[in-house]
C-alpha cells in the first residue's frame, strides 16, 4: 500500500508529540544513513533507524509505534554521536517507546515467564529494562 | 583522606569483585574509597525525554544526598550509573531553568539543592589525580606479556560531551594497563555497544554481539578482555555460554574489571572469592601468566 | 533658494492605488521649499522622463526629487535625466513610495499621509545637496596574482595576453598547484600534466609575466588602481638560472623526508626538483629538513654541484612591486583526515586520501600508474571509496558540500577499474551531485559500463582485519547493514581553503565567509569580484569548484580586472567623508573607526585628512567625531537632522 | 480621545535592512505605516546626537536597521553601531526615557518579512509604551 501524504498528516499531532518528547527535530535529518550503518542492532531491526527517521518526516508515526526497531534500541548512542545534522536519534527512539509506555503498551512484563533466567541476571540488566520497556 | 563513592546496586550483589578490588586498589594508592550514605539506584539509564522531569529524579536525587554529605566530587565505578549520575549532573548545571524545577518538584522534601557535585569516574580519577606514573611506580607484578584488551563500550563515552576520553578514539583504559606492563591491543569492536538491556529479552541480540566482540577481539590477539561496567561483563562474560551452543566455531575468552588486574598488578593480589563471580575461569591465564 | 520640483509618479496603478497622488500633489504645491509639483503615469518612460527634463528648463529648477520606485531600480535613470537637462545628477533625490509606501499599507489615508512625509524628507535632503562629480585616480597597468594553481595561471595568461604585465606569486617552488597532481581529469578524462604543462610553460616564457615562487604577499598598500605590494620571496639557495637539473646533488643529500608532490607517498631528498616539469624548472633546498646550510653540518649538494649553482649564504627578500589590479587564487587544501577518527586514517596505510589515490593512478606517480596499495603493493582487487568525508556534516565538520569529490570519486572508481579490469569498486554515497555539461553522463556510465556499485548511506567504521579493510556501513534504499572487506578504501575528503587563508585574508583586510573562503561582492551577480575594491576572486579560493569552473572564473576575474587596467583612470563615488579643519581637534578618534584606513592624521598640522580614493563613505568616523568637525557629503549631520525634524512634525 | 499613532523614525543601511525593506514591499507584505525611513549607507552613521534629537523632537521611537554581524557592506561598521547603541541605550536610561524606546535590528536584504515583523512588533511596542513623556532636554543637549 502506498504511504498516503497530505498536508494535515505531515507534521502530524503524533510526529510532533515525538519531536516535544525527544526536543528533536525529524525535519533535520537528510537521510545521509550514518545513524544505521553505526547501529550495533540494526540486523534485528525492522526498519532501520533511518527510516525511522523518514517515516517520522511522512507523517507515518503510527509504523514507528508499532515496529520492533524501538524496541531492539540499545539506547547505545552511537547513532547520536555520529549524526552530521546533530540530531539525537536514540532520543527520538525513546520518544517513540514513552509514547508506548504512556499508553500502557510495554513489551516486558515484570512477571513475564519469558524472561527465562530472571535468577542469574544482574539487577543493573533487569531495572535498566524495566525502565525501557515496561508500561 | 577517603574519597566518597557511589556503589550502584550490581556492585553489591554480581560485581561484588568490583567493589572490592577497588577498594583494595585505591586502599594502596593511599586514596581509600568510602562507600556514601544513603545512596538510591542511580536509575541505571538517563531517561531521554525531555518532558518530564519525574523520570530523571533517581539519579538527581543522588546527587542531593551527595550534596546534604557536603560531597564535592562523587566517584563511581560503573559505567551505567556514571553515565545515568554525569548526565544527571550535566541536566541540571547546564540550564538554570532544570535545577529550578527541580528544587520546585522537590519543594515537599524540604531542601535546598544547588547541583554542586561533580560525578567522577574512577578512571579519571586514576589518570588525573593518582597519574599512571604513580601507578607504574607502584606495580610490584607487572602483568608481563599479558595481551590485553580495553573494551569500552559506550557509557563511558556517549554522548561526547561528557565522555571520559576522545569519544572517537580513547586510549585511557589501555594507558592504565600499559603502565602496569601489560601490553594492550586496540581491537575494532572496543567502542561497539555490547547489547545492553537486551540481554533481557532480546538474548540473541546480546548472543550475536558478543560473538562479534570477543571474535574480534581474539583475531586482534586479544588474551582477555577489560571493562568497566558490570552489564557489559555479564553480556561479554556469562553470555559466553549461550554464545557457545549458538556459535559452533567459538572461543571462551575471560573477561576482567580493570581494578581486578590492578589489585594483581600493585600487590593486593588475587581474591579466590573473586573467581566464582565470573563465568569464563579467569585464573588459568592468570596462572600462565605468573600473577597468581 | 534653490528651486525645487517634485514629481509624483502613479506606476500605472501601483501608486496610485493606495496614495492619492492628487491630493499630495494639491497640498504640497502650498509648501515653502517646493517651487513646482505634477504627477504622471509613468514616471521612468520617456514622455515621464522628457516631463521631468522640460519642467526643469522652463521652471528653471535647480533640484528635482522624483516620487516614486525603490532608488535602487531608477535612481540612475532620473539622474541621467537631470544631467541631460543641464543639472548636477546630485541635485536629484528618490523619495520612495512605493516599496515603502503604496505596496506596504492599505488604507489610502495613511499611505498619502505617509507619502507625504516621505516627499518632504527627502525635499529637507535635497535641499542642502551639493553638487557633486566622481572622484578619478590614475591607474597603474599591471596586476598581481596570488596562487600559482590552474585558477592563477589562466588569470595570469589572460591578462598578459591582453598586453599588460603581471606579477605572479606562488607559495611553493613551483607552478601548478593541486591540479599538477591529478591523473586524469573528469569530465573528459584528459591527463591533467598534458594539459596543465604547456600553460605552466606559457606563463614561464611570456616577457610580460613576472614570476616569483617560494613566495608570499608580506603586505599590501594603497587602494584600487594603486597598490603597493610587498613580496618576501625565501632564499634562493640554488640560482635557477645556473641550476642545469643534472640532479647529482639530490643523489648525494642525506636527508629523506616526505615528497609533498606526491602526498607522503614516496621520499624526497632536501635538495630536490618538486617533479619533473616544474616551473621554473631548478632544484631547490628546502630550508626547514636540510641539516644545516653550511659546510660542517653538512655542505655535500654544494660541494658537488658543478655548475655552482648553489649559495648558502642566499637571503631572503623583500621584493616591491606596483599594481593596480590584485587576483586572489589562492585554492583549497583537504580537510584533514585526522579529524575522521572512525575511518582510521594514519593507522592503517591502506585507508588512503583521494589526491593520495590520484598520485597512484598517476603515471608519474610513486607506482608508474599501476594500482597498488600503499601497505604492500598489492593490486586491490576490492576498493571502496567513501563520498563526503568531513563534507555536508554540520554537527561536528564542514556544513558544506565541497562540490567535486561525487564526481572525482566516480572517476577514480572508472579508472581504478580501466586498470584492474577484475576489481570490484564500491562508491559509499549519500546523494550524487553531477550537475554539469556531460557530469551525470560520466557518472551513470561509470555504474552501467564500469560495474561500479553504489551504495546510499554512509560508512560508520574502518579497521582491518587480516589484510583487509572491514567497512561497516548501510544501505539505506534496502535499510539493512552492509560490511564489506575490501583491500583499500579511498576517502573522498572535503576541500577546505588553503592552509593560511585566514591570516592572508586578514593581512589584506579581504573578508572571508564562515567557512573560510574569500566572500564575493554579490553571489549572483558580481561572483568574481571581492568586495573590497581593485580585488577579484578566482578558483576554489572563493569556494569548492571544479576544473572547468575555475578556469572560467579566473577568466571573468582576469576580464574585471582587465576592464579596471584599460582605463586611464577610475572613478569613486564623491559621497565621501570631509574634515573641516577648523572644528578638528586632532583628537584622532575617527582615524581608529575608518576600516579602509583612509583617514590619517596630519601630525604638523595637527588635523586629520581624509585619502578621497580610500575613502568608501560609510560615515562611520562622522558619527565618531566628538567636535562635529567630520562631515559626509550630501549626508551632512544638518541633512539628517533637517529629515528627522520633518518626520517628527508630522 | 483619539487613538494614539506614534511618530516612528527608522535609520536604515542602504544595504541591508533598506534593501530587505524594498523587498517587503515587492512582496506586498502589510505593516503599519507609522515608520518614515531615512537611508544611511551604513548604520555606523547613525550618530547618538541624532537619535536624541529625533525623542527630543518627540518622535515616540528609533528604529535602526542594519546588516547582520559579520555581513556589513564595510566589514565592521554594524559591530560599531552595536557599541553605539548600547550606550545609548545607557544614556536613555539616565535621563529617563524608556530603553526600549530604541531598537537596533539585523535584517539583510533578502529578509523582506523579517523586517515587515521587525516593523510590527516595534510599531506595538512604542503603542503599548504611549507617547513619549513631555522631558526636558535642555540640560543634557547644551553640553553638545
Ligand atoms: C582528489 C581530487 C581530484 C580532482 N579531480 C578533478 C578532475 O578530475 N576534474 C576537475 O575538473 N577537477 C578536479 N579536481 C578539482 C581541481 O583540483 C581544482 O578545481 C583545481 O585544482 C583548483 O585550482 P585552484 O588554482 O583554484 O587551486 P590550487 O590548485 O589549490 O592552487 C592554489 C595555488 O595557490 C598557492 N597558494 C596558496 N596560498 C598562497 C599564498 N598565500 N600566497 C601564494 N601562493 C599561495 C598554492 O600553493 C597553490 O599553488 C580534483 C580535486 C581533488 C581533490
Ligand atoms: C524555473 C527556473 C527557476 C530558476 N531559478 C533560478 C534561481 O533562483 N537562481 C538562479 O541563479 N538561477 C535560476 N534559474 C536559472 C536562470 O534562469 C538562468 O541561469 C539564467 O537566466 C540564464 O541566463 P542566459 O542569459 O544564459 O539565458 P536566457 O535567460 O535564456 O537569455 C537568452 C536570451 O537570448 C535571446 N535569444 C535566443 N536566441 C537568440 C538569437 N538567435 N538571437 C537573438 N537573441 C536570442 C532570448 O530571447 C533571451 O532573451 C532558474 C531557471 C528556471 C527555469
Ligand atoms: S545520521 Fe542523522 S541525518 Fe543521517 S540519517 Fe541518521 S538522523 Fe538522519
Ligand atoms: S541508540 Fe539505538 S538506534 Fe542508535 S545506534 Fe544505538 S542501538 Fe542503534
Ligand atoms: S518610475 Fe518606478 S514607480 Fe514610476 S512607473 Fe517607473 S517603475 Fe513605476
Ligand atoms: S647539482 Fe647543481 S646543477 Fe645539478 S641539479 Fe643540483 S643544483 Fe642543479
Ligand atoms: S646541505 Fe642540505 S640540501 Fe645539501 S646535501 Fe646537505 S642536507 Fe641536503
Ligand atoms: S560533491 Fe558529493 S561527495 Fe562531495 S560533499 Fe557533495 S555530495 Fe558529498
Ligand atoms: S566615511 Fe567611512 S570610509 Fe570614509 S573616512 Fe569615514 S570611516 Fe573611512
Ligand atoms: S574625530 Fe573629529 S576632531 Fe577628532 S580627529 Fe577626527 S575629524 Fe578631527
Amino acid at each position: 500500500m502506498p504511504i498516503s501524504l497530505n498536508r494535515n498528516k505531515v507534521r502530524n499531532e503524533l510526529v510532533k508529540r515525538i519531536e516535544e518528547i525527544s526536543a528533536q527535530d525529524v525535519f533535520q535529518c537528510y537521510q545521509c544513513g550514518n545513524c544505521s550503518s553505526g547501529c550495533p542492532v540494526i540486523d534485528y531491526m525492522d526498519i532501520s533507524p533511518n527510516q525511522v527517521m523518514r517515516l517520522a518526516q511522512l507523517g507515518e508515526a503510527e509504523m514507528i509505534l508499532n515496529s520492533e526497531t524501538i524496541w531492539i534500541c540499545a539506547t547505545c548512542l552511537q547513532c547520536s554521536s555520529r549524526c552530521p545534522k546533530g540530531i539525537d536519534v536514540a532520543k527520538v527512539m525513546e520518544a517513540v517507546r514513552s509514547i508506548n509506555l504512556r499508553n500502557r503498551d510495554g513489551i516486558v512484563k515484570p512477571d513475564r515467564e519469558d524472561i527465562e533466567d530472571i535468577d542469574e541476571l544482574p539487577p543493573i540488566a533487569l531495572v535498566s529494562v524495566f525502565r525501557k520497556k515496561t508500561g | 583522606m577517603s574519597l566518597p563513592y557511589f556503589p550502584g546496586c550490581t556492585l553489591k550483589v554480581d560485581a561484588k569483585h568490583f567493589e572490592d578490588s577497588a577498594m583494595k586498589v585505591m586502599e594502596i594508592l593511599d586514596e581509600p574509597l568510602q562507600e556514601m550514605k544513603d545512596w538510591i539506584c542511580c536509575g541505571t539509564v538517563f531517561s531521554m525525554t525531555s518532558d518530564d522531569l519525574m523520570l530523571q529524579l533517581a539519579s538527581i536525587r543522588n546527587l542531593l544526598r551527595a550534596e546534604e554529605q557536603d560531597i564535592k566530587e562523587l566517584i563511581v565505578l560503573c559505567s551505567m550509573c556514571y553515565n545515568t549520575l554525569k548526565r544527571a549532573e550535566k541536566f541540571i548545571t547546564e540550564d538554570e531553568e532544570n535545577l529550578r524545577k527541580v528544587n520546585d518538584v522537590m519543594y515537599k522534601e524540604d531542601i535546598e539543592f544547588h547541583g554542586l557535585v561533580e560525578v567522577k569516574h574512577l578512571l579519571s580519577i586514576l589518570k588525573e589525580r593518582i597519574t599512571f606514573n604513580k601507578i607504574e611506580e607502584k606495580t610490584q607484578k607487572p602483568l608481563k606479556d599479558f595481551k590485553l584488551g580495553a573494551y569500552y563500550g559506550c557509557l563511558l563515552l556517549r554522548p561526547e560531551d561528557m565522555a571520559i576520553d576522545t569519544f572517537e578514539d580513547p586510549d585511557i583504559i589501555e594507558n592504565l594497563l600499559k603502565s602496569t606492563g601489560a601490553d594492550t591491543i586496540k581491537f575494532p569492536y572496543r567502542l561497539e555497544c555490547c547489547g545492553a538491556y537486551q540481554t533481557v529479552n532480546n538474548k540473541d541480540v546480546t548472543i550475536s554481539r558478543t560473538y562479534e566482540i570477543i571474535n574480534s577481539a581474539r583475531k586482534s590477539g586479544c588474551e582477555a578482555l577489560v571493562t568497566s561496567c558490570p552489564l557489559c561483563a555479564f553480556n561479554l562474560d556469562q553470555r559466553q555460554k549461550q554464545t557457545a551452543e549458538a556459535y559452533l566455531d567459538f572461543k571462551k575468552m575471560p573477561i576482567f574489571y580493570f581494578t581486578e588486574l590492578l589489585s594483581i598488578a600493585l600487590g593486593s593480589g588475587w581474591d579466590k572469592s573473586w573467581e566464582k563471580l565470573h563465568y569464563v575461569d579467569p585464573e588459568p591465564i592468570l596462572k600462565e601468566k605468573n600473577l597468581i | 533658494m534653490k528651486r525645487i520640483g517634485v514629481f509624483v509618479c502613479h506606476c500605472g496603478v501601483n501608486i496610485k492605488e493606495t496614495v492619492d497622488v492628487e491630493k499630495v500633489t494639491v497640498e504640497l504645491k502650498k509648501h515653502p521649499d517646493i517651487t513646482h509639483i505634477e504627477n504622471y503615469m509613468f514616471m521612468c518612460s520617456d514622455p515621464g522622463q522628457n516631463l521631468l527634463k522640460n519642467a526643469i528648463k522652463e521652471k528653471k529648477l535647480d533640484g528635482v526629487v522624483v516620487a516614486a520606485c525603490s532608488p535602487t531600480l531608477h535612481e540612475s535613470t532620473f539622474r541621467n535625466a537631470v544631467e541631460e537637462a543641464g543639472l548636477n545628477q546630485y541635485q536629484c533625490e528618490i523619495a520612495n513610495i512605493r516599496e515603502q509606501c503604496s505596496w506596504v499599507h492599505k488604507e489610502m489615508k495613511d499611505a498619502t499621509h505617509k507619502a507625504k512625509v516621505i516627499i518632504q524628507t527627502a525635499v529637507a535632503k535635497l535641499k542642502l545637496n551639493e553638487s557633486l562629480s566622481a572622484i578619478s585616480a590614475p591607474v597603474t597597468r599591471r596586476a598581481l596574482v596570488v596562487g600559482g594553481g590552474i585558477a592563477g595561471i589562466q588569470a595570469a595568461i589572460d591578462i598578459a595576453d591582453a598586453g599588460y604585465e603581471v606579477v605572479m606569486v606562488e607559495k611553493k617552488p613551483s607552478l601548478g598547484g593541486h591540479m599538477i597532481q591529478l591523473s586524469e581529469t573528469f569530465p573528459t578524462l584528459d591527463c591533467s600534466q598534458c594539459i596543465l604543462t604547456p600553460k605552466m610553460v606559457q606563463v614561464s616564457k611570456d616577457e610580460n609575466v613576472k614570476l616569483h615562487v617560494n613566495s608570499e604577499v608580506e603586505a599590501v598598500e594603497g587602494y584600487i588602481g594603486n597598490f603597493k605590494v610587498k613580496i618576501k620571496q625565501k632564499a634562493q639557495l640554488v640560482n635557477p638560472d645556473l641550476c642545469n637539473l643534472c640532479d647529482d646533488c639530490s643523489d648525494i643529500c642525506p636527508v629523506l623526508v616526505p615528497d609533498e608532490h606526491e602526498e607522503g607517498l614516496a621520499w624526497r631528498k632536501s635538495i630536490f626538483i618538486p617533479f619533473p616539469q616544474a616551473i621554473p624548472a631548478t632544484f631547490t633546498i628546502d630550508e626547514d629538513s636540510c641539516l644545516g646550510l653550511d659546510p660542517i653540518a653538512c655542505g655535500k649538494c654544494k660541494d658537488v654541484c658543478e655548475a655552482e649553482a648553489i649559495n648558502y649564504d642566499a637571503k631572503t627578500q623583500i621584493i616591491e612591486e606596483e599594481v593596480g589590479a590584485i587576483i586572489i587564487a589562492t585554492g583549497y587544501d583537504l580537510y584533514p583526515e585526522e579529524n575522521l577518527a572512525e575511518y582510521g586514517y594514519g593507522k592503517y596505510p591502506d585507508v588512503i586520501t583521494s589526491l593520495q589515490f590520484e598520485r597512484i593512478l598517476s603515471a608519474t606517480g610513486p607506482t608508474n600508474g599501476e594500482v597498488r596499495r600503499p601497505s604492500d603493493g598489492k593490486v586491490p582487487k576490492e576498493v571502496a571509496f567513501i563520498h563526503c568525508c568531513g563534507s555536508r556534516d554540520p554537527d561536528r565538520h564542514l556544513s558544506y558540500c565541497s562540490k567535486i569529490c561525487c564526481m572525482y570519486s566516480s572517476k577514480h572508481a572508472k579508472l581504478y577499474k580501466h586498470k584492474v579490469p577484475d576489481g570490484q569498486p564500491y562508491n559509499f554515497y549519500i546523494d550524487i551531485r553531477s550537475g554539469g555539461k556531460q557530469y551525470d553522463e560520466f557518472v551513470q556510465q561509470a555504474m552501467e559500463e564500469e560495474e561500479l556499485l553504489m551504495i546510499r548511506g554512509k560508512v560508520a567504521r574502518i579497521y582491518k582485519e587480516n589484510d583487509k579493510m572491514i567497512i561497516h556501513g548501510v544501505d539505506t534504499l534496502s535499510g539493512k547493514g552492509v560490511q564489506l572487506e575490501a583491500d583499500m578504501v579511498v576517502l573522498a575528503m572535503g576541500i577546505i581553503p588553503s592552509a593560511g587563508t585566514d591570516e592572508f585574508a586578514q593581512k589584506l583586510k579581504l573578508n572571508t565567509g564562515e567557512d573560510g573562503f574569500m566572500v564575493e561582492a554579490h553571489p549572483k551577480l558580481r561572483p568574481v569580484e571581492s568586495i573590497q575594491a581593485g580585488y577579484f576572486l578566482a578558483g576554489t579560493a572563493q569556494g569548492p569548484k571544479d576544473i572547468p569552473e575555475t578556469v572560467s572564473q579566473a577568466s571573468g576575474a582576469a576580464s574585471k580586472a582587465l576592464a579596471l587596467l584599460s582605463s586611464d583612470e577610475i572613478f569613486h563615488s564623491p559621497i565621501i567623508a570631509t574634515v573641516d579643519t577648523d572644528l578638528c581637534s586632532g583628537c584622532g578618534i575617527c582615524v581608529a573607526t575608518c576600516p579602509y584606513d583612509a583617514r590619517e592624521l596630519n601630525e604638523a598640522e595637527g588635523v586629520v585628512e581624509v585619502n578621497d580614493i580610500l575613502c568608501e563613505g560609510c560615515g562611520a568616523c562622522i558619527s565618531a567625531c566628538p567636535s562635529n568637525a567630520c562631515q559626509q557629503k550630501n549626508f551632512t549631520n544638518r541633512q539628517l537632522s533637517e529629515m528627522i525634524k520633518i518626520v517628527a512634525a508630522n | 480621545m483619539e487613538k494614539f499613532e506614534p511618530k516612528i523614525l527608522c535609520l536604515l543601511c542602504k544595504w541591508c535592512t533598506y534593501s530587505g525593506a524594498d523587498l517587503a514591499g515587492t512582496s506586498r507584505m502589510k505593516y503599519p505605516p507609522n515608520g518614515i525611513v531615512v537611508k544611511t549607507l551604513c548604520s555606523s552613521r547613525v550618530d547618538a546626537q541624532h537619535v536624541m534629537e529625533a525623542f527630543q523632537q518627540g518622535i515616540d521611537g528609533v528604529f535602526i536597521g542594519g546588516c547582520h554581524p559579520g555581513d556589513c557592506h564595510y566589514q565592521t561598521g554594524n559591530y560599531k553601531t552595536r557599541r553605539r547603541v548600547i550606550l545609548l541605550k545607557k544614556t536613555m536610561e539616565q535621563m529617563g526615557i524608556n530603553p526600549e524606546r530604541l531598537t537596533l535590528e539585523w535584517i539583510s536584504a533578502s529578509e523582506g518579512k523579517r523586517f515587515a515583523r521587525k516593523i510590527k512588533e516595534f510599531t506595538s511596542k512604542i503603542k503599548d509604551l504611549g507617547p513619549l513623556p513631555e522631558y526636558d532636554f535642555t540640560e543634557s543637549t547644551e553640553n553638545k
